[in-house]
Formats: C-alpha cells, sequence, structure tokens
C-alpha cells in the first residue's frame, strides 16, 4: 500500500527530526528543524484528511513561527551553550509521562475505526446535521464558526491577548535601558 | 539597506498576489480549507514580506501603527459584536438565526461571514503588530554573522 | 433549572450567564480601538463594575432557584457550547469580579508609580482580558472552551507579570518561567480531554460525567484524570508544581500580585473540582483513592514547607507568595477529605482566602509609595507613617492566620471540622500547627511595621483612592468572619452541588 | 496482543515519541529560544494524535461537494478533532509569539538567554540584596 509507505516515511521523518533539534546546538538550525516537524507534519495531517489543519500548521509552523523564531535569532544570539546539569531528573520526567500516555492509549479504539466513541458520538451528529442547518459544504467551517463558535471568539481573544502582550512587552521604540538596577527607585513615574 | 531592483519589483508583483490569494482564502472557506485565520496568517505574510524588502518605514507608511493596533481590536469587536447583535434580537449569544430569522441557514451563512471576518482582521492586526514590534528592535547580529 | 434554546426569545434575564463574561472580553479591543489613555482605566472600571452587577444577581438567581444552563449560539449541547453556573460557579463569578472592581481603583495610584504612563492602556487591556479569561474558566460546561479561556487568562497573566520588569527586570525572567510552566501544563490539560474525548465521544462536562457514570473508567479515563489534575495542578501550584509562583507574584506590579493572588489560582483550583467532583464524581475518587495518597500528602508539605520559608523571607512580597502555596494547601486538604464539610472548607477558604490575600498585596502596593521595595528593612515603622494602611494590613494578617472574627477563621475552623468528622485529627492539628506557622510569620510583618522607628518622621499616609479599595476588601474580610451567612450558605449549596454531581436538566442533550 | 492491536496503536505510541522529545527539550535544555523550540514540537505531536483520533479508514476530509448533492456511500473523517486542533494551534501561535517577545526582552535586560547564565545574574542580585537588606534566602525558586 503506498499510503502504508508514505505514512511510515513521514513519521521516521518527524521522529528524526525531533530527535536531531534535542542534539543540535546552532539555533539556526534548530529553528529550520522546527519548520521542517512543522512541514512534514501538515504532510502527515493531510493524510489523516485534516485539509484545514494541515493548511492552518504549514502557515503557522512553517510560516509565521519560523519567521519570528529567526526574527529573534536575530535581535539574540545564534548558539546554544552547552547546559551545566546532568539531565537525569528531565528523562525520569519524560519517561514518567511518556508511560502514563501509552498507558492511557492502551484502552482506545484502533486508530480509524469508524465505530469508536469519538465517531459515534457528537461528530455523526455535525456530519448529520450541519448540510441543513448549516448549509454550507466545509463542516470543518460550520462547527468552528457556528456550532462551536464561541471557542472560536475565544480564540480570537487570545490572538489579540497575545498582540496586547506583545506590544506592552516591546511596545515603543527606546534605547536600551540602563542595567544593574534590580530595585532601584522608579524613575519613569508619569 | 537598498535590495536589487529585481527583488524590488518582484516583491511588489508577489506581494499583491499574496494579499489576492488570502481575500480568496478568507472569502472560499465555506467551500474548502482555509477561514479567517488562514487568510489573516497570509495577509500578515504579504506585508511582512514587503517590510522586508523596503525596510520597515515603507511597511508603515502604508499600514502606520496606529492601524494595525486597531485593526487586532476591530476583529474582536466584529466577532463579538455579531453575538452582540443575536443577543439583542432575542436569540442567544452568537445565534446566527438572529441576522435572518425568516431563513436561518442565510442567516446562519451571513453569521459565518461576519465572525470569520472578524477572525481574518484581528489575526492580520496581530501578526503585522508583532512583527512590527520585532522589526523595531536594534538587532544584535549583523547580516554576515550568519 | 432553566434553559435557554434555539429561536427562544430570551430575555435580558436569560442572558445574565454569559453577561459577565462577554462585556470584559469586548471591553478589553474597545480601550484599545478608542487608543486614549484617558478612557481605559474609564472603561476597565465600568466593565469590571458590570460584569460584578451581573455576577451578583446571578448567584442571587442561583440560590434561589438552582442551576442555569445557557446554549451559546442557540446550540444545545453536547452540539454547542453551554454555560452552566450553579451556586459554586456564581460564587467564584462574584469573586472575581469584585475584586477586580475594588483592586481597579487601587490600581490608579499604584500603576501611576509602578508602570510607565504609556504603558497604562495595554495593561488595563490586558487585565480585562484575564478577568474575562478567568470568568470563562469558571462558567463554562465545555471541557475543551474551559482551556480555551484558561489560555485567554493565562497570556494576559505572562503579559501583566512581565509588566512589572520597568522595576525589577526579574519579572521577565518569572513571566517566561511561568508561561513555560503554564503552557506545559494547559498541554497536559488537552491532553487529557483528547484521552476523553476518545473515550467518550463528547466534550460537554455533563454528558461526559453520564457516559463515565454509565460505562464506567478505562485506562483512557484514568490517564485523563492523571493528566487533567496535574495540568491543572501547575496553574493551581500544588506543592512541587509551584516553583513559577514565588517569582511572578514577587516581580509582579503590586495591583497583579493582589489580583493574580486572589482569583487565578483559584479559578484553576475550580476547575480541577469541576472535573474531580462532576467529571469523575465522587464514588470513583473513593474507589482509586490517589486523593489520600498524592494529595492530602502534598497538601501537608505545602502547608508547612511554604510556611517555614515564608518565615525566613525579607522581602514581604515573597513572604506572602509563599504563604498563597500553604494556603493552596488548606484547600487541598478540604478537596483531599472528599466529604461534604471538607469540600465547603476548601470552596469557602477559597473566597476568604482570595479576599485576605488581596487586602495584604494591596497594603504593600501602598507600602511602596512611600517606600522603594518591599524588603523588610526598607518598610521598617512604616506602619506608624502610614496607619491606615498599616492596621488594615494587621487585620488582613490575622484573617491569614486565622484569628475568630475574621474570614480566616470561618474556613479553618471548617476544616478542623470536616477532618474531626473523619476521625482524622492528626490533620486537625496539622492546621493548628500550620496556622501557628502564620502566626510567625505575620508577627515578623506587625514588628516590621510597629516596632520600629521608622527612619523618618512624619505621617505619609496612602492617598484615599487607595485606602478605600484597600479597606474595602478589609472590611469585607472581617464582614465575612461574622456574618458568614451568605459565604457559608453558599459553600455548603456548592460542596452539596459538587458532591451530587450534575443534576439533569429538563430538555437536555436534545436538539437545538 | 496481536499485531492488528499493535498496528491500530502504534501511530499513538509514535505521536508519544514526538511529544516526549519535546517536553524534553522544553526541561532539559536552558537556552530560552530552543525551550521554545521545544514546546511547539510538544504542542505539535500533540495535535497530530488528536487529529488521528478522528481519522475514519476510507474517510475522507470532512467537505461536502459544492453543489451539496451529498453522497450517503461516503464516509467523512470526524471534524471535531480538526475544529479544536485548529483553535489549539493558534493558541500555539499565539503562546510563541509572547514567549519569544519576553526572551527579546530578557536578551535586553541580561544579555543572554542562556537559563544558566541568567540564574547566575540572579543569584548574584539577590545575594547584593541579601547583603543589603540583611538576611537570607532570596533567589529565584
Amino acid at each position: 500500500m503506498i499510503e502504508t509507505g508514505i505514512n511510515i516515511a513521514l513519521f521516521s521523518m518527524l521522529v528524526v527530526t525531533a530527535l536531531v533539534a534535542v542534539r543540535l546546538r546552532h539555533l539556526f538550525g534548530v529553528v529550520m528543524l522546527a519548520g521542517a516537524f512543522s512541514l512534514l507534519s501538515a504532510l502527515l495531517l493531510v493524510t489523516l484528511d485534516a485539509a484545514d489543519v494541515a493548511f492552518t500548521e504549514a502557515a503557522v509552523g512553517a510560516g509565521i513561527s519560523t519567521v519570528l523564531m529567526l526574527g529573534t535569532l536575530a535581535l539574540t544570539s545564534r548558539r546554544e551553550k552547552i547546559p551545566s546539569h546532568r539531565p537525569w531528573l528531565p528523562l525520569v520526567v519524560v519517561l514518567v509521562t511518556g508511560a502514563a500516555i501509552i498507558y492511557g492509549t492502551l484502552d482506545m479504539p484502533d486508530f480509524g475505526a469508524p465505530d469508536s466513541p469519538a465517531q459515534t458520538g457528537v461528530a455523526a451528529e455535525y456530519i448529520a446535521r450541519s448540510p441543513h442547518e448549516i448549509g454550507i459544504p466545509n463542516i470543518v467551517t460550520a462547527v468552528l464558526a457556528s456550532y462551536r463558535g464561541y471557542d472560536t471568539l475565544g480564540e480570537v481573544g487570545v490572538v489579540f491577548t497575545a498582540g496586547v502582550g506583545v506590544l506592552l512587552l516591546l511596545g515603543g521604540l527606546r534605547a536600551r535601558r540602563r542595567r544593574g538596577r534590580p530595585d532601584g527607585p522608579d524613575g519613569e513615574e508619569g | 539597506m537598498r535590495h536589487h531592483l529585481i527583488l524590488r519589483v518582484s516583491t511588489k508583483l508577489l506581494a499583491g498576489a499574496i494579499m489576492l490569494f488570502a481575500f480568496y482564502v478568507q472569502f472560499h472557506g465555506d467551500y474548502s480549507p482555509g477561514g479567517g485565520f488562514q487568510a489573516g496568517v497570509i495577509l500578515a505574510v504579504a506585508f511582512v514580506l514587503y517590510g522586508l524588502v523596503y525596510g520597515l518605514e515603507a511597511a508603515q507608511e502604508v499600514l502606520p501603527r496606529r492601524v494595525v493596533h486597531r485593526m487586532m481590536a476591530l476583529g474582536v469587536l466584529v466577532y463579538a459584536g455579531t453575538g452582540v447583535v443575536s443577543l439583542l434580537s432575542g436569540y442567544a449569544y452568537l445565534d446566527y438565526n438572529a441576522l435572518n430569522p425568516g431563513m436561518p441557514e442565510k442567516g446562519q451563512e451571513a453569521g459565518i461571514l461576519l465572525v470569520e471576518g472578524g477572525v481574518g482582521i484581528t489575526v492580520a492586526g496581530v501578526m503585522i503588530s508583532v512583527y512590527y514590534a520585532f522589526a523595531g528592535r536594534p538587532p544584535r547580529i549583523s547580516d554576515e554573522e550568519w | 433549572m432553566s434553559v435557554s434554546d434555539g429561536g427562544q426569545v430570551l430575555t435580558l434575564a436569560g442572558h445574565l450567564p454569559i453577561l459577565p463574561v462577554v462585556v470584559p472580553f469586548m471591553a478589553a479591543p474597545l480601550v484599545v480601538v478608542l487608543g486614549a489613555r484617558r478612557l481605559a482605566w474609564p472603561i476597565a472600571f465600568a466593565a469590571s463594575l458590570s460584569a460584578l452587577a451581573v455576577s451578583v444577581a446571578l448567584l442571587l438567581q442561583v440560590l434561589e432557584g438552582g442551576g442555569v444552563s445557557y446554549h451559546i449560539g442557540g446550540w444545545a449541547p453536547p452540539l454547542g457550547i453551554e454555560y452552566r453556573i450553579d451556586a459554586a460557579s456564581a460564587l467564584m463569578l462574584v469573586l472575581i469580579s469584585g475584586l477586580s472592581t475594588t483592586v481597579l481603583p487601587f490600581a490608579r495610584r499604584s500603576l501611576a508609580h509602578e508602570l510607565e504612563a504609556r504603558r497604562h492602556m495595554l495593561f488595563y487591556a490586558a487585565w480585562l482580558l484575564c478577568v474575562s479569561g478567568l470568568m470563562g474558566m469558571v462558567a463554562s460546561g465545555d471541557a475543551f472552551n474551559i482551556f480555551v479561556f484558561l489560555e485567554i487568562s493565562s497570556l494576559s497573566t505572562y503579559a501583566l507579570v512581565a509588566s512589572g520588569a520597568g522595576r525589577d527586570r526579574r519579572a521577565l525572567t518569572a513571566a517566561y518561567d511561568y508561561l513555560i510552566m503554564g503552557t506545559i501544563g494547559a498541554t497536559f490539560f488537552v491532553i487529557g480531554i483528547g484521552f476523553l474525548y476518545a473515550a467518550t465521544g463528547t466534550l460537554n462536562m455533563a454528558e461526559l460525567a453520564v457516559i463515565i457514570g454509565e460505562n464506567g473508567t478505562d485506562r483512557t479515563i484514568q490517564t485523563a484524570f492523571a493528566f487533567i489534575v496535574v495540568g491543572m495542578g501547575l496553574k493551581v501550584a500544588v506543592y512541587p508544581l509551584h516553583l513559577w509562583l514565588p517569582g511572578a507574584y514577587t516581580h509582579a506590579p503590586s495591583v497583579v500580585s493582589a489580583f493574580l493572588a486572589g482569583t487565578a489560582t483559584k479559578a484553576a483550583v475550580y476547575v480541577l473540582l469541576r472535573f474531580m467532583f462532576t467529571v469523575f464524581r465522587p464514588e470513583y475518587l473513593f474507589e482509586v483513592r490517589a486523593l489520600e495518597v498524592i494529595m492530602l500528602p502534598l497538601a501537608l508539605v505545602a502547608m508547612f514547607a511554604a510556611s517555614v520559608i515564608a518565615i525566613f523571607q525579607r522581602n514581604l512580597k515573597r513572604m506572602l507568595a509563599y504563604s498563597s502555596i500553604a494556603q493552596i494547601g488548606y484547600i487541598l486538604l478540604g478537596i483531599g477529605f472528599l466529604s461534604q464539610t471538607g469540600l465547603a472548607a476548601a470552596v469557602i477558604h477559597l473566597f476568604n482566602h482570595g479576599i485576605t490575600k488581596a487586602a495584604l498585596f494591596m497594603g504593600v502596593g501602598a507600602l511602596l509609595l512611600r517606600a522603594d521595595t518591599p524588603f523588610h528593612d526598607r518598610i521598617v515603622g512604616l506602619g506608624r507613617r502610614m496607619p491606615l494602611t498599616g492596621f488594615a494590613m494587621v487585620i488582613a494578617g490575622l484573617s491569614l492566620i486565622g484569628v475568630p472574627g475574621t474570614a480566616g477563621f470561618v474556613s479553618k475552623w471548617l476544616l478542623v471540622q470536616a477532618a474531626l468528622e473523619k476521625g482524622w485529627w492528626p490533620f486537625a492539628l496539622a492546621v493548628v500547627g500550620s496556622s501557628l506557622l502564620a502566626v510567625i510569620y505575620v508577627w515578623r510583618m506587625i514588628e516590621v511595621l510597629y516596632l520600629q522607628e521608622p527612619e523618618e518622621g512624619g505621617r505619609a499616609e496612602a492617598p484615599l483612592s487607595m485606602l478605600v479599595p484597600l479597606w474595602t476588601v478589609t472590611a469585607a474580610t472581617v464582614y465575612f468572619g461574622l456574618a458568614t451567612g451568605l459565604t457559608l450558605g453558599a459553600a455548603q449549596s456548592a460542596a452539596e452541588g459538587l458532591m451530587s454531581g450534575f443534576i439533569p436538566v429538563a430538555g437536555e442533550g436534545g436538539g437545538g | 496482543m496481536d499485531w492488528s492491536y499493535i498496528l491500530g496503536h502504534m501511530n499513538y505510541w509514535l505521536f508519544t515519541v514526538m511529544m516526549m522529545t519535546g517536553l524534553y527539550i522544553v526541561i532539559a535544555r536552558g537556552n530560552l529560544v530552543k525551550k521554545i523550540v521545544g514546546l511547539n514540537i510538544f504542542q505539535t505531536a500533540v495535535f497530530m494524535f488528536y487529529i488521528s483520533i478522528g481519522k475514519v479508514s476510507g474517510g475522507t476530509v470532512p467537505i461536502f461537494p459544492t453543489d451539496m448533492e451529498i453522497d450517503p456511500e461516503v464516509t467523512y473523517s470526524n471534524p471535531l478533532p480538526h475544529v479544536l486542533i485548529l483553535t489549539a494551534i493558534v493558541v500555539g501561535i499565539a503562546t510563541t509569539s509572547l514567549a519569544l517577545a519576553l526572551v527579546v526582552r530578557i536578551h535586553e535586560e541580561y544579555d543572554t538567554i542562556e537559563e544558566d547564565d541568567i540564574l547566575e545574574i540572579e543569584t548574584r542580585i539577590a545575594r547584593e540584596e541579601n547583603r543589603a537588606h540583611g538576611g537570607a534566602m532570596g533567589g529565584r525558586a
């Protein structure tokens, strides 16, 4: 089967990309790998029938987020220092968490099963009802903008919050502040 | 920094094409993958591209800071305002049937168009604002160092 | 329970559940669109005040007529997203909007002192978003919708904490640490919801409860439970996951600390309660005993370790931050008892500690007008120079200890009762013991504020715009310590509601 | 455990491996930008995990034909995880941009984006504070 072959190739490339990103110290390369990871995941999402998500992941992960990271590197530095501490504790945390997730998947229905709860639950209702209740072809848009439109309102709120936050942090052009003033008196009262 | 002529001309053409694509994605989201968010991102990319080649000042002449900051908020108001309209007509918040009580389907379509528009405006506004904020900082690494 | 449904014409009263979230949510972009610094504060205050008014109306309505369900978009759940308000959530809405409304007038002077004026407009926008995010988390009856509003509140919180960078650059690293931990927590929460969805096919919490109740639990649902508890635990700052909290509360502007200490961790605790008791059901919790084995010991560690660390702090703000971690221990203890009294104690302590800690942080904000840092040696004797501020802090400090006549006493008394009810007297002793540690650090605060001569003489009281909010909250700690009817009633009814799970609503699960 | 079970769950496990790789970068690496990259990998893996919950074998993209002539024979994959993940992706990029803005500011104030260096600077500040204000216990933790 071609599809299985594609999937195996994509999966292995994804895993390898992620693992290489751990080792690489050249931050430019790390950012590029992250972009490649997003692009590969977008391809995988296409094979999983999630066209909308793939489109977004490609635009965001491989596009805007890579641009922002590169912009940040240009403003900061481009090499990672070797961390001084031993990574045992993180390794334990990660292994325990991973084991917990795998434990949780043991009772999950097989991949692609058409009769799993996820498929027969509300999802089936969306597919059955949206043609006559919403009347637009793209079910994802129908659910996104109408049935669960409030989530999307919240999502816009999150984006707006991020915008406000970035402006609050970086707003206005200013020369670099003088440093070494851990708790000096506030001279910028206005 | 002044880039090569070919780069500048093709950027202008490309930015226009990208914007056109953004509008297609925005308004065709009912029929195919895409919608306000993707359109907003693509629109922002067009401006980022323009800014990268022509410089931040040139980009900000086309779309001043004040405008993009207000775009961020405007989109949220459009979206949430749609909800208020349905609320004031006695329907539940964000019930698009309120927009066309006679024909619920038309109301839904209109509602989706409105809110997706709101999403697009906010996302484009935020992305461009973030780009302006980052690009406005003095760089630490020179071009050669990459 | 009353139900609003698609197509049905609603009156304004029918919209009460959505308004406390939407009003601040829309006020934030309004502030930015108008772009006028002068309008930012009035809009924020007006929005916050109206959210409070609506929340109070909602609380009264719920206490009288039972829970309310509001179908957003006119789509009946599980198809659409539902807001579900009962006594517990209404009480939380009142707490959040009430604290925001009282702290905001205080913020005017305090911020003028602690933050550059050109950032004020965006600060108030972020504030409003934070309020609406927290309110949305509490009001929502949809698992994924909680995540979305959680992120609104989180992102705005990171920005608010980082805005303390003008005074101390460590606000930035504190915000970064908080962002990383908070995002890991939120992602864990999302993983948990994914497992729940895979196992049940729905996201509506009431329906989740029904399906889990009917089909029982399997390994997928157990894992979902674990991830949701750990994810929210990061937000709550449960003891080993608390590392972000001291830095964030210490370096954020005082108003932000006052508001967050009173609300942010509390909203997360509320979501934790919702999932533990209404989605996974108490019967299941009894079965796994995970709470007794894990939560009670962690609660005890938090109560003692954090209190001891608090005693050794020289920075008043940091001391209060560690005390917050200890106080969260009490709340977890109440939850861990898995009894109605224990839950009532937890809910009422959420509220009482919220107002107590807000009063204390506001007091610090007032002190900072006259001192450059909240280090003990810089605020020496300030209680004499600022008698009203100092006295308010003493009263709030007494409430932190749990002295009779203050709000803190009510919740600790209930907690001790819950322990004795179960026959677990060592836990009752632990509550008393930890309170004695609180006596030490509160005494240190009083000692610093009063027992030494101030560096320079003369009275330099904080302005009225700060004293009025400070004393409003302080008076509330006394009022709710003496007149326990409202809070105790709401907490009891909230605990009852949590222990019995969601009450089925007529017309639920049907078409829109 | 038979083969069909393993094949039916293999993808979940592989996604778990990716998630944990990302999470490892977040908690084990000291570079502030790299942590954010790790966070992105972690989240992207979670997104794929979600989407794979909604995949139906033999299903297709959940978009009806433009003329809305719906063929009842066609199975569509589950649209709900797609909707949720669209929202989650947007939340993710919002978080990333805020985090990067913080990194830029941190670099302006500390002149480094390495956790170890920052910790060193902050320990020094705390020590100075303690000397100035007479006492113990400062630092970041």
